[in-house]
């Protein structure tokens, strides 16, 4: 650890020791922008570092540091503006604070339990943000993730008691695989995935994620969404580095990489149908997290599944990490501003709102442009470098995988129908006469937004530069060593951008489709409609799980009267036994003086014997 | 009928401790001999080349004077300690 | 003068206690209390220095003897430089500090004047300079007149606070600790009568030839070991005195005592078996078992009598037998982790229990309030106070990201390395058991307000070494490293790796 | 030649005679509740381990360890248990005092040196303490 490295995950933490302090608004918004500045400072001080001595350090960390901490960076612009409209702002902006200490913390850990300390504390932190609103469905969706959150975190410290337990070490970045053969380790492995991949919102675990990014405040769900489901992504990338990555399918159980692509295609499947069906924006683009997840974890899995030769699947996850974070940051503030002027989250009850907001639906437009993948933006680089390395799994593995490919496609059709929706539904359609507008786009709201759209359109525009300065260096350290081919990556090649251009006006038409025969909001028969049948499912599952909780409820006090007794119990023995001869509770047992030389002498005179036995 | 077992039970246990503790005294090396580990290399560098090395005539002084100094240094520690502690028990501290 | 004192400072680090001591009531005598007090931290703040800077060379370039007086080992004394002993110093100086920090304003008024207080400080700084020397000493006979030295001064400043229970109290730790050392003393006797040495390495050296002939003689010295040992870190069925000292002497003392110098005496069990005795002899003679078997007794039953006192340090007081009873469980597993886990739970358990009396000494202060059941909501009236005692408790009960987690891991992979399922069993036990005897505190804290105690105020300079010494057991659970380190090398020095 | 355990114990008499002394040390703190003899007994128990010690170091036909000048082939006791031994003796001492010192303020307190009386004392003091 180097000292930026240490000042990255301390700073946050003073800052949110002074907000308590800080005396006015104002004071409060420009000590958390000082900070935040601060840290991305740092990071990007550690960053060059990093790279100045390169083959010695820890790319990965310094690239998802450097990414943290420039989204925190951004969103500190939006936060105090956001923010006046909300209560209780100064507990945000300290858990703001805290979680992106936390958040550094998790990246630049060296050590798993470091990491996993770090995790803890994020889990609670942003917990904070979940439940901001402390209305009913903020309180539950804040209890659904602390409760996951907190079972991640027990996934992984068992997966860390197993590898301890065999006596490897528990530095990261080392390659345990190579070093013990146990099956211990393939179950250790295991539950990192498992905990991780609670975190990142893998299926079937996700059920947390919609809950808690809808709502959040808006620069919370951004984070959300953009950075803490990222450090789930992190932790995978890591797990991945402690299997064999530079040998793979020979050393450890063959089809772990199977098994992560196909949980990595049915969370993109999942996420996209469920977030089609959506009429709240910030649900639609939570459900779009999850699908964006998958995109990732599939990258990782034919990383994993094809060892040395991943390279492309592996520097896609990370790209599309670092692009996931700049166009979901960038569309839930967008949203924000949205709901901030209007109050309303519901798509079809917006409309028009390009008029009144041309800046904001331009910016939005960029981004829908950089998660749809349309060439020249940043979704495209990392979705074909993903798409290369699903092909080229396909290529070696067969079987299932060239349906997954296909698949894989087919999730870029729904991702586009569903944005065209969003866009369509939001900007461009006749106003909502109901509609009130109160507000204008403001600078500070504007500025972030703008900075992640150029970030979007850069990387879109030159996407070898990142690649080829950062991505490709983290790769060795991370196992896989072949990167010649990455290195030669030409990503306007015809063949991809047309087949990019099919997908979208796939998705296109489809959206039409969909609106001309409501599909988004078929209503057919009452007994027919999953409405109907999905309400009466949560109505006979709120029955059990009512019943459910009653049991509990029961066994819980039976249990702790149980305890209570266990306890009088305990007290009542020890007591005895402490009054009678062994020392009087309470007071000095002077007289027994007699009775502990005897003590004494009886314990020596044992001892002694004990060796004739 | 337990109080009148326990010092039977404690009789039986000292009795048996005094014959571990036969074994081991039967053990030692035999009493008086010269050629005892106890009297090994370092007895016999005092004896001999104390005189040279700290021109003292008793050894027994030479040891516990020069030798084994800082044990004496710690001993007339100990004396200071219980006289501290006699004080701290005994007097009131109160000066006028 | 640098120079010279780097070169020296294994042994100025005893010297300068010794004399610091030797100096206070001379100060005293001049009414310059001011000095005295200043002489005392400063010489702390030596203690620890030295233990940190000793520390880096030991870890730069390994353990290192320095020999006194110019006569060579056999023949003259020297002591040892080695992570065990560091770890040691390190602890000392750190834990001697900040009681001294907390003790200092109100010592003379808990007194009665400035000149006890100067005599409780001199007795003090008497027993740190015993803890040290028994620390870095390497000669047998050396480290029992040390343990001598910390006996009486320890069972002085219990006697300190001059009352019928302190004084009772101090009459039986006296005569139970005399006859410790009677029995150290018997068994250093059998061990020269087998080899004619006293220097631990040459007795290591004389026995590994001939311990074979005197396996009974051995085994008589060693019981002795045991029980002297046994008596003075009051493990468990020979723990009888301490319950009375530590819960009727003023908090600095039962604060030292519970905290470092009932593991001095731990560190001369350690030395004798494991330096001069070693570890194969100990494991032939299934002393490890025995090391084993009162460590699990001691855990068990310490934690069952602290649940059933009333009085707050006098149930902290036992925990500390519990506690104790950690420590010997690792050094009879053994292995590596076992003995890394006990060196490492000896370095938190100071932090922990030293935090805990003085949190007990701070609430009697403040409010009066020595029993468990008075404490009623006292956790909204002292919300720092009693944030650090939940912090402590859960670093005793050894949950993660705190100082308890890290020994007892360590333990748990020691016992499931030996195989030994009983250990984990009692390991488990032990924490649930430290809930039980913590948490109702807590409870009792927080969650039940009927009482109205005047304006309390935290303010005092006495709150600094409590929230120094919660927040190091934080710190420390997260990042164990450095004393992690000292502790395994220690572990691996005495299994000879 | 292999003595037997007897003989072995009967050469060793020293030794012997010193752990029954230490028995009898126990014995004495057992036995008395006066607090004196219970520190009479430590002192005696203390006595007999530097009895062991003084008889480790002695050599049968040996002279006591001061350089004669005149006898320069003269057999020397071990003069180490010797020295060490002058060292234990103050450390008697001093514990010695220090204890009673203890029991000079405990007859303060109590008026006896009786530890069954003291009891006694305190437990009325407590049940009278608790009834008024």
């Amino acid at each position: 650890m180097t000292f930026s490295s240490i000042a990255c995950v301390g700073i946050p933490f003073i800052g949110a020791g002074l907000l308590r302090r800080t005396k006015s608004r104002n004071a409060t918004a420009l000590l958390t922008w000082l900070t935040t500045t601060i840290v991305f400072g740092l990071s990007v001080y550690f960053f060059v570092q990093t790279r100045a001595s390169y083959p010695l350090s820890d790319m990965t960390a310094a690239i998802f540091s450097l990414i943290s901490a420039f989204t925190w960076w951004l969103v500190s612009f939006y936060l105090p503006e956001y923010m006046k409209a909300e209560e209780r702002s100064r507990s945000f902006f300290i858990f703001f604070l805290l979680t992106l200490g936390a958040v550094q913390g998790i990246f630049l850990a060296n050590n798993w339990i470091v990491l996993l300390a770090f995790f803890e504390i994020m889990t609670v932190t942003s917990f904070f943000w979940v439940i901001h609103n402390q209305n009913q469905e903020a309180i539950t969706a804040g209890y659904f993730y602390l409760f996951l959150g907190i079972a991640a975190g027990l996934f992984i410290a068992i997966g860390l008691v197993f590898i301890n337990s065999l006596g490897l070490p528990l530095e990261i970045g080392v390659n345990l695989v190579s070093l013990s053969n146990s099956t211990l380790l393939s179950w250790a492995i295991a539950c990192l995935l498992i905990g991780f991949g609670i975190k990142a919102g893998m299926v079937p675990l996700h059920i947390w994620l919609p809950k808690a990014h809808t709502v959040a405040p808006t620069p919370g769900s951004a984070l959300l969404s953009g950075i803490i489901i990222k450090c789930g992504v992190y932790g995978m990338i890591r797990t991945a580095q402690t299997i064999n990555l530079t040998n793979p399918m020979a050393s450890f159980p063959t089809n772990t990489g199977l098994i992560v692509i196909i949980l990595g295609i049915l969370t993109m499947l999942l996420g996209v149908s469920l977030a089609l069906l959506q009429s709240n924006a910030k649900r639609l683009l939570a459900y779009h997290s999850v699908s964006q997840v998958g995109y990732i974890i599939i990258g990782i899995g034919t990383a994993i599944y094809l060892g040395n030769e991943g390279s492309y699947g592996l520097a896609g996850a990370i790209y599309h990490t670092i692009n996931h974070a700049f166009f979901k940051a960038a569309l839930f503030l967008g949203t924000g501003i949205i709901y901030l002027r209007t109050g309303q989250q519901n798509l079809y009850k917006m409309g028009g709102l390009w008029r009144k907001f041309p800046i904001t639906a331009l910016l939005m437009l960029i981004a829908v442009f950089g998660i749809t993948g349309t060439p020249g933006f940043n979704g495209y680089v990392s979705k074909s470098l993903l798409h290369h390395g699903i092909i080229e799994a396909a290529a070696v593995g067969g079987g299932l995988l060239p349906w997954i490919e296909r698949l894989f496609n087919l999730v870029g059709v729904g991702t586009t129908a569903s944005f065209a929706k969003l866009y369509y539904l939001a900007f461009l359609r006749k106003a909502d006469p109901e509609l009130e507008i109160n507000g204008k786009e403001n600078g500070l709201l504007i500025f972030p937004l703008l900075i992640f759209a150029l970030v979007i359109t850069f990387i879109g525009i030159k996407p070898e530069l990142f690649l080829n300065k950062a991505i490709i260096l983290a790769l060795p350290e991370l196992g896989v060593s072949s990167i010649n081919n990455l290195l030669a990556t030409n990503f306007w090649v015809g063949r991809e951008i047309f087949n990019m251009i099919i997908t979208l006006l796939a998705g296109i038409s489809f959206c039409a489709i969909g609106f001309r025969f409501h599909l988004f909001h078929y209503q057919s028969p009452a007994w027919l409609s999953i409405e109907y049948l999905g309400r009466n499912f949560i109505k006979g599952l709120s029955y059990l799980g009512s019943l459910i909780e009653r049991k509990y409820e029961q066994a819980m006090a039976n249990l702790s009267a149980q305890a209570k007794t266990c306890y009088t119990w305990i007290l009542n023995f020890s007591s005895r036994l402490d009054t009678s001869g062994w020392g009087a509770s309470g007071q000095i047992s002077f007289s027994n003086i007699n009775f502990d030389v005897y003590l004494i002498l009886i314990a020596f005179a044992i001892l002694l014997i004990y060796i004739l036995l | 009928m337990a109080k009148r077992l326990v010092p039977i039970l404690a009789m039986i246990l000292v009795i048996m401790a005094l014959y571990v503790f036969m074994l081991a005294v039967a053990e030692l090396p035999p009493y008086g001999n010269v050629d005892n580990p106890a009297h090994n290399y370092v007895y016999e560098h005092y004896v001999n080349n104390a005189l040279e090395e700290t021109g003292v005539l008793n050894i027994v002084t030479a040891i516990i004077l020069d030798y084994r100094s800082y044990d004496t240094l710690i001993e007339a520690t100990v004396l200071f300690t219980s006289i501290m502690a006699v004080l701290i028990t005994l007097k009131k501290g109160e000066q006028h | 003068m640098v120079a010279l004192v780097k070169e020296n400072a294994p042994i100025l680090i005893v010297i300068a206690s010794l004399f610091s001591a030797y100096l206070l009531p001379v100060f005293m005598q001049y009414r310059r209390y001011g000095i005295v007090g200043f002489l005392a931290l400063a010489t702390q703040f030596f203690v620890l220095f030295g233990g940190i800077f000793l520390a880096t060379q030991v870890l730069a370039k390994g353990s290192f003897r320095y020999i006194l007086a110019g006569w060579e080992a056999p023949w003259g004394l020297e002591i040892t430089i080695d992570p065990l002993s560091t770890l040691f110093l390190i602890m000392i100086g750190l834990i001697n500090l900040l009681i001294l920090v907390y003790a200092l304003p109100s010592l003379a008024d808990e007194l009665g004047n400035k000149v006890r207080a100067t005599w409780f400080l001199t007795l003090f700084m008497l027993l740190t300079a015993a803890l040290c020397g028994m620390a870095l000493c390497h000669d047998l006979f050396n480290l029992y007149v040390f343990i001598e030295v910390a006996t009486i001064s320890g069972c002085a400043i219990v006697g300190a606070k001059g009352d019928a229970r302190s004084t009772e109290a101090t009459f039986k730790y006296l005569i139970l600790a005399t006859l410790g050392s009677c029995f150290v003393l018997g068994g250093i006797g059998f061990l020269y009568n087998l080899t004619g040495n006293l220097n631990m390495l040459f007795v290591n050296h004389e026995l590994a030839q001939t311990w074979s002939n005197y396996q009974y003689a051995l085994w008589v010295s060693l019981s002795f070991f045991i029980v002297g040992f046994g008596i003075k870190s009051a493990v468990f069925p020979l723990h009888v005195w301490l319950p009375d000292a530590h819960s009727s002497a003023i908090t600095p003392a039962s604060a030292v005592l519970s905290a470092i110098s009932v593991k001095g005496y731990v560190l001369g069990l350690v030395k004798v078996f494991y330096i001069a005795v070693g570890p194969l002899i100990v494991a032939s003679l299934n002393i490890s078992d025995i090391l084993l078997l009162l460590g699990m007794g001691s855990i068990i039953a310490g934690s069952i009598f602290a649940i059933a006192q009333t009085e707050l340090k006098r149930r902290f007081a036992f925990s500390t037998i519990a506690q104790i009873g950690y420590i010997f469980l690792g050094l009879g597993l053994n292995n590596q982790a076992g003995l890394t886990g006990a060196f490492f739970h000896i370095f938190s358990h100071a932090l922990i229990k030293t935090a805990l009396f003085l949190i007990a000494g701070f609430i009697l202060i403040k409010t009066g309030k020595s029993q468990i059941k008075d404490l009623t909501g006292i956790g909204k009236q002292m919300p720092l106070t009693m944030g650090a005692f939940t912090v402590v408790s859960l670093g005793m009960t050894g949950i993660p990201l705190f100082s308890g987690f890290i020994g007892k891991w360590n333990l748990l992979l020691g016992s499931l390395e030996a195989g030994n399922w009983l250990a984990i069993l009692v390991l488990l036990a032990g924490s649930i058991l430290a809930a039980i005897y913590l948490f109702p505190i807590i409870k009792q804290a927080y969650f039940t307000t009927n009482q109205d105690y005047a304006e309390l105020k935290e303010n005092t300079i006495m709150i600094v070494p409590i929230l120094i010494l919660a927040g190091t057991v934080l710190l420390l659970g997260i990042f164990p490293r450095p004393v992690l380190t000292l502790a395994s090398q220690a572990a691996s020095m005495l299994l000879g790796q | 030649m292999e003595l037997t355990i007897g003989a072995k114990l009967l050469n060793n008499y020293p030794f012997l005679g010193s752990l029954i002394i230490f028995g009898i040390g126990c014995y004495t703190v057992l036995s008395n509740s006066n607090l004196l003899k219970k520190l009479l007994g430590i002192n005696i128990m203390e006595s007999s381990i530097f009895l062991f010690y003084v008889a480790t170091g002695n050599i049968r036909g040996g002279v006591p360890p001061i350089v004669d000048l005149a006898q320069p082939e003269a057999l020397y006791i071990n003069p180490l248990p010797t020295g060490l031994m002058l060292t234990g003796i103050v450390v008697s001492i001093s514990v010695t005092g220090f204890a009673l010192a203890l029991i000079i303020k405990l007859y303060r307190f109590y008026g006896t040196m009786d530890a069954n009386e003291i009891f006694e004392i305190r437990n009325e003091g407590k049940n009278n303490g608790s009834s008024s």
